[in-house]
């Protein structure tokens, strides 16, 4: 049974449909990228896979719960983590404090108290190697920082899923084959299926994901293995149909 | 003789209501652009009703003349507590930009205190009356609504025809795309606070046109709490809402005494303070954009 | 940097300490009046007056009468006040300071009932006389305090006069419209009008209030403008009344008279209004103008005591250092002065209970008129004046032996005010 | 070990209470001032709970030290002729100053809560001109004209107790809550409900996603400091204070002043309110024994330059300065 099943999911604003009868499935421990052009609907896929929106038509199945309905805090502790395109952090506590906030709420145990998810902020923050910052403000962190801090406040909640929402935007090339590896490593080891959302950088995407979904204009397209779904002659139309600065554009 | 005064009661409400709406579209400019809530408006009405006050009664200048005046010295307070205070303000929480807008307020009040005294004053500018059969309207209070019908009108147009009434539209829809187009966001948020403070200050030349007494240091406070109704009707990001959201609270506040006064045992007045209260719950609840907007 | 910050939180402690221990032991030579006074806040503007018209007594005491005679000796009276700004909390803390730091002899208390009630219980429990020339609710009275004492007449009587008079004068006016201001004075002299009115067999054909801070009474007045009455009685504080009357001219509102409280006496109500406040009445403690002097106590057989009208006026102007004629604010507080003196003098010791006794048997004419006090220290001695605009003037025309002028009944109506017809008898 | 440290930041607090007792108590003519400082703290400490933990700006605070005033007012004016109750009147008093201000609190978050920012803010001052004025306008508990009683209070405890309960004990009354909110304050912070108030003040959604129920959270920081206001309503101003009349106990002043002191001392800390009541309420009362009149004239440019330059306040600065020293773990 797959981790995470969209049937038919529509999510409207006005008039205008953001997703359009997507259809997908995730199975555990799979690295999935989710590709296309900005504002194809990626990130209000991401809005409706966790709970920000609910969607107008379609149903979302998680582990095997019907979650369609169910508000955000109420998803998360189900297993579904998530970072943010633009972080944020929650700026005034310390790093640590940001990643013990993750295995607070984010665990369905209502045994883990304070003191317990401070140790597991530690043990997280240690594999990230963030280890240095741990007693910083989040708020005064750089960029690089504070996307490596909400991996690890995703992490701290145990995921069984991790909504990753443009990771290695605007990474040093070295540091995205460093954390990619680094995500990879722990995701192995914890069983967590990634999906990844990207808008161009292309090589991250074929080092990391097993499979591409690709959305345009809010409809699912593509949805085959890396290395076909690359080659896919949709998939190069929409990618090369578009002058480059659209592409490269910053949503 | 109930519908006589009732009708009476409404023609009165929609005068006072324009008066109100033209007391509101500053503070929401201000909240549009800034997102900045000013608590102290009612401080910048009482100083339009001083500099009104001071041009009648020592230089003998008509009120109408007062409002140029008016808008001038707003201007200059705008640009001044723009860029000594709120500008560094714009994106501290909210809990900031409350407090140092009501300590404007307060140091407003207390510098006119220290000039003029607290003493109630009023001016009687004597133009005539009009009998309307149901009730009667002195023609000051009648200048007062086309006076503020007219700079209604005036905002309206530069804030679709010219190029810096579009600026401004385009940071009240999204200040960073407006950043990106080239819009000069810091000089938009300067010129915006100095014409809503302007509008505010010019609206303190209206209301004592309206109530040519009570004129007092700290006559703002009311006018405040109302202005935030009024804002909240009109949708309060929206200026020309606001004009409109003030002639519905106009007809409101004027229309809902004759039937609460039908309740016995009870004191009608306040409870029309009361309704509008609730109407301000209710819409923040249902429709926080107001009353007017499409949304 | 830590250092630093160390050494300013040090000395901002020892400021702190130093303030707390800072005390004042002044030898006794002297009685002190403590005041915690209103000077800014919502009741700035009658504060200053209170201060004036105490500062002003003071000086007359100290220069003319020579002070307090006590033992035989003369003893100079001192002032000390501060300003609690219209605040609950400041009155107490200050009238603890005034009591316990500054040891005055007797406090003042702030203007209006509700800061008055504030500090009454701690001029109570540190058996303190608490003289009240600001607070009228007869309630304050009734709840059993045993050194509070008041000089200003209690709320239920302001309009009294008012009735008696238009009774007198116009045995045909029937129909009365009761307007006030919704706040616990206002609506206890609602109260007062209301059962002597009936008691006098007015019809009461329009009762009702309008909010504090009220900027349109317009839906008010036309309700009562439908009720046909033959005279309006109302108000509440300065700001409503001279709305009041604006816009009774502006919705043009007319009626045989118009009686407005705590507004109408003011010389800044006639320059607001202008001729749209000939011949408005109000009720006051005191006006300019009244006839109490020296001879009149001589007539009536009370004592006296005090300045003169002229001289109390010269007094204030000097205190305030404006050229301000004041208002009953001050009249009343400067004449509490002068009771608290009399009981001293009387009692010939500042004993707080020897005093109040002194207090409770005294009575006595000053140029704010009678005083007297039943047991539980309400006012029961001082009647109100009624005045009246005439050609821009304060004119007292009630009661008969106070007046200044005769009273002018039916008034013009706002049109032929607003034509220049002034209201002359 | 462990557990008696996590309480070492209550030191500083309580320690500044009880220098104040003690001067209070024992510097002659004191007290009255202990008092008023007393009632700035404990107004902090309540509103900190709310406004300094979750970022929201109720305007309409004061309705809760309001709606508390009248429980106690009501309480001893409808028991005061059942004979022999002596101070369960009081304690009765408090728990419907308690029911009252649940109540409201209840009622309010759950329409206002729904609101952010300036939406928020004035909802609340709408909620509270609106009370106000249905309470004179339908004249429930005798509309404008109020309640006096102290003459109730004389005859449930007898002059002596009632004096000295409304110029001493309504006091101590304040003290306490003022440590309990202190005592709840750092609770708060050592448990989730801080993690939560923190990720929620700061990023809403982020926190959401977090699986944090904000709504849950918001509520219980508003119920607790609602609560607070309402007790420190009926202490200060029902029986310190004998009467009650409807605009001076929603005077929207109060929210204000709450709000300067809070951000004064730091939002969000422990110790913050406590300072920052320390010094506006001293700064306030030498002011007008100093320079009568002028206190307004000079507190609001003081105020604009604090949040100008200071936006964090005096602990949130000092805070950040002893980070890493050993004082840190007192301040907080």
């Amino acid at each position: 049974m797959a981790l995470l099943e969209l049937k038919n999911v529509t999510k409207e604003f006005g008039g205008l449909v953001a997703v359009n009868q997507v259809s997908l499935e995730i199975d555990s421990g799979e690295f999935v990228g989710i590709v296309g052009p900005n504002g194809s609907g990626k990130t209000t896929l991401f809005n409706v896979i966790n709970g920000v929106f609910f969607p107008e038509k379609g149903n979302i199945i998680f582990d095997g719960v019907d979650i369609t309905r169910l508000p955000p805090f109420k998803r998360a502790p189900l297993g579904i983590g998530r970072t943010f395109q633009i972080p944020r952090p929650f700026s005034s506590a310390t790093v640590r404090e940001n990643v013990a906030v993750g295995a607070m709420f984010g665990t369905l145990s209502k045994k883990v108290n304070v003191d317990d998810s401070l140790e597991i902020a530690d043990q997280i923050i240690d594999r990230i190697g963030l280890h240095e910052y741990t007693g910083k403000q989040a708020g005064t962190l750089t960029p690089v920082e504070k996307k490596l801090m909400e991996i690890a406040r995703a992490l701290a909640m145990k995921p069984k899923l991790l909504l990753m929402d443009e990771a290695m935007a605007g990474m040093h090339p070295n540091d995205i084959d460093q954390m990619v590896d680094l995500i990879k490593k722990i995701a192995l080891e914890e069983k967590i299926a990634i999906v990844s959302m990207v808008e161009h950088i292309m090589r991250a995407v074929v080092g990391m994901v097993e499979k591409v979904i690709v959305l345009h204009q809010g409809s699912k397209i593509v949805d085959a293995p890396t290395k076909e779904a690359l080659e896919d002659p949709k998939v190069i139309e929409v990618y090369l149909g578009h002058p480059p600065e659209e592409t490269h554009a910053v949503s | 003789m109930f519908f006589e005064q009732i009708t009476g009661n409404l023609i009165q409400g929609l005068v006072l209501g324009s008066v109100y709406g033209m007391a509101t579209m500053g503070l929401s400019l201000i909240f549009g652009v800034l997102k900045i809530v000013n608590v102290g408006h009612g401080a910048f009405i009482m100083v339009g009703a001083f500099i009104t006050l001071w041009l009648f009664n020592t230089l003998g200048l008509s009120p109408i003349l007062a409002i140029p005046a008016a808008f001038a010295v707003g201007m200059l307070l705008g640009l001044l507590f723009y860029y000594t205070t709120m500008r560094r303000l714009i994106k501290a929480p909210e809990l900031a930009s409350l407090l140092a807008t009501f300590s404007i307020g307060i140091l407003l009040e207390e510098v006119i205190k220290l000039i003029f005294g607290s003493e109630f004053r009023g001016y009687n500018w004597a133009v005539g009356k009009l009998n309307l059969g149901v009730t009667v309207l002195p023609m000051s209070k009648l200048y007062a609504c086309i006076g503020s019908a007219i700079i209604a009108l005036l905002l309206y147009i530069w804030f679709n025809k010219t190029r810096a009434g579009t600026a401004m539209r385009s940071v009240v829809e999204d200040s960073e795309g407006a950043r990106v187009c080239g819009v000069n966001v810091d000089g938009t948020y300067a010129m915006s606070f100095a014409i809503g403070i302007g509008l505010t200050v010019v609206s303190g030349v209206l209301l004592t046109m309206f109530i040519p007494v009570g004129i007092n240091p700290y006559m703002g406070g009311g006018y405040t709490l109302k202005a935030f109704v009024i804002a909240v009707l009109g949708g309060l990001a929206s200026p020309y809402g606001a004009f409109f959201g003030g002639l519905v609270f106009g007809l409101i506040e004027n229309g809902s005494y004759m039937l609460f006064a039908l309740i016995p045992g009870v004191e009608p007045f306040a409870l029309t303070r009361f309704l509008s209260f609730v109407i301000l719950l209710i819409i923040l609840l249902i429709r926080p954009t107001g009353l007017l907007s499409t949304k | 940097m830590k250092k630093n910050s160390l050494t300013i939180i040090l000395s901002c402690v020892a400021v702190f300490c130093f303030c707390f221990l800072s005390n004042s032991f002044a030898a006794k030579k002297k009685i002190v009046i403590g005041h915690p006074a209103c000077l800014s806040g919502k009741y700035a503007k009658a504060g200053e007056q209170a201060v004036g018209g105490i500062k002003a007594c003071i000086d007359w005491v100290n220069t003319n009468y020579g002070g307090v005679t006590l033992d035989g000796k003369k003893v100079p009276l001192e002032y000390k006040y501060y300003d609690c700004e219209s605040k609950k909390e400041s009155v107490t803390s200050l009238l603890g300071r005034l009591i316990t730091v500054d040891k005055v002899n007797v406090v003042f208390a702030p203007y209006s009932s509700g800061l008055t009630l504030r500090g009454a219980p701690v001029s109570e429990s540190n058996r303190m006389l608490y003289m009240d020339h600001g607070g009228a609710n007869n309630k304050i009275f009734t709840q059993g305090f045993r050194y509070v004492v008041q000089t200003i007449g209690p709320a239920t009587a302001y309009h009294e006069g008012t009735l008696n008079m238009i009774h007198m004068t116009d045995p045909e006016a029937k129909r009365v419209a009761l307007a006030y201001e919704d706040s616990e004075f206002a609506k206890m002299v609602m109260e007062g009008a209301e059962t002597h009115a009936k008691k006098l067999g007015f019809e009461i054909v329009f009762k009702r209030t309008y909010p504090k801070g009220v900027t349109d009474l317009t839906p008010l007045l036309s309700a009562l403008k439908a009720s046909k009455p033959d005279f309006i009685l109302g108000g509440g504080h300065f700001e409503d009344g001279q709305l009041f009357n604006r816009q009774m001219a502006d919705l043009d509102i007319n009626s045989n008279a118009l009686s407005l409280i705590a507004a109408a006496t003011l010389p800044a109500f006639y320059e607001a209004l202008t001729s749209m406040a000939e011949g408005v009445m109000g009720p006051s403690h005191w006006e300019y103008g009244v006839k109490y002097s020296k001879s009149e106590a001589k007539k009536v057989g009370m004592e006296w005591i005090g300045p003169g009208q002229d001289e109390f006026v010269a007094l204030f102007k000097k205190a305030v250092g404006k050229d301000t004629i004041p208002d009953y604010h001050a009249a009343e507080a400067g004449a509490q002065v002068l009771a608290y003196v009399l009981a001293v003098e009387k009692a010939n010791s500042f004993d707080t209970d020897t005093v109040r006794k002194a207090l409770g048997d005294l009575t006595f004419m000053s140029f704010y008129g009678g005083w007297d006090i039943d047991d539980s220290g309400l006012q029961v001695g001082h009647s109100m004046v009624d005045v009246q605009w005439q050609d821009g003037k304060r004119i007292i025309v009630w009661p008969r032996e106070a007046r200044t002028g005769k009273l002018v009944y039916p008034i013009p109506t706002f049109a032929e005010k607003a034509k220049g017809k002034i209201a002359t008898p | 070990m462990k557990t008696i440290s996590k309480y070492y930041p209550l030191l500083p607090v309580l320690a500044v209470y009880f220098i104040m007792f003690l001067v209070g108590k024992n510097v002659s003519g004191m007290w009255q001032l202990v008092a008023m400082l007393l009632f700035y703290c404990a107004l902090g400490q309540a509103f900190n709970i709310f406004l300094g933990m979750t970022g929201y700006v109720d305007f309409g605070y004061v309705a809760f030290m309001g709606v508390g005033t009248y429980g106690m007012a009501v309480t001893i004016t409808q028991l005061a002729h059942v004979e022999g109750l002596g101070f369960l009147v009081i304690t009765i008093g408090f728990l419907m100053a308690l029911l009252f201000s649940t109540l409201l609190s209840l009622a309010v978050g759950a329409v206002a809560l729904r609101l952010k920012g300036a939406y928020f803010a004035i909802a609340t001052i709408g909620v509270n001109e609106g009370l106000r004025f249905f309470i004179e306008g339908a004249r429930i508990w005798n509309g404008s004209e109020g309640l006096i009683f102290m003459a109730e209070l004389n005859q449930i405890l007898g002059r002596k107790t009632a004096s000295a309960l409304a110029t001493f004990w309504a006091d101590i009354m304040v003290l306490f809550i003022a440590m309990s909110a202190a005592y709840v304050t750092l609770l708060f912070m050592r448990s989730k409900i801080g993690y939560a108030l923190t990720a929620l003040r700061e990023d809403e959604e982020a926190a959401k996603v977090m699986g944090i129920n904000v709504t849950k959270y918001k509520i219980i920081a508003f119920i607790t400091s609602a609560c607070f206001a309402g007790l420190l309503g009926a202490a200060s101003w029902a029986l310190k204070t004998p009467y009650v009349f409807p605009p001076e106990v929603f005077e929207i002043h109060y929210t204000i002043e709450a709000i300067i002191i809070v951000l004064l001392g730091g939002a969000g800390t422990l110790l913050g309110p406590v300072i920052g009541g320390l010094i506006y309420g001293l700064s306030k009362y030498y002011l007008s024994i100093y320079m009568p009149g002028f206190q307004l004239l000079i507190f609001a440019p003081i105020i604009i330059v604090i949040i100008v330059i200071f936006p964090e306040g005096i602990i949130g600065m000092l805070k950040n300065r002893f980070k890493d020293t050993s004082l840190a773990r007192f301040i907080i």
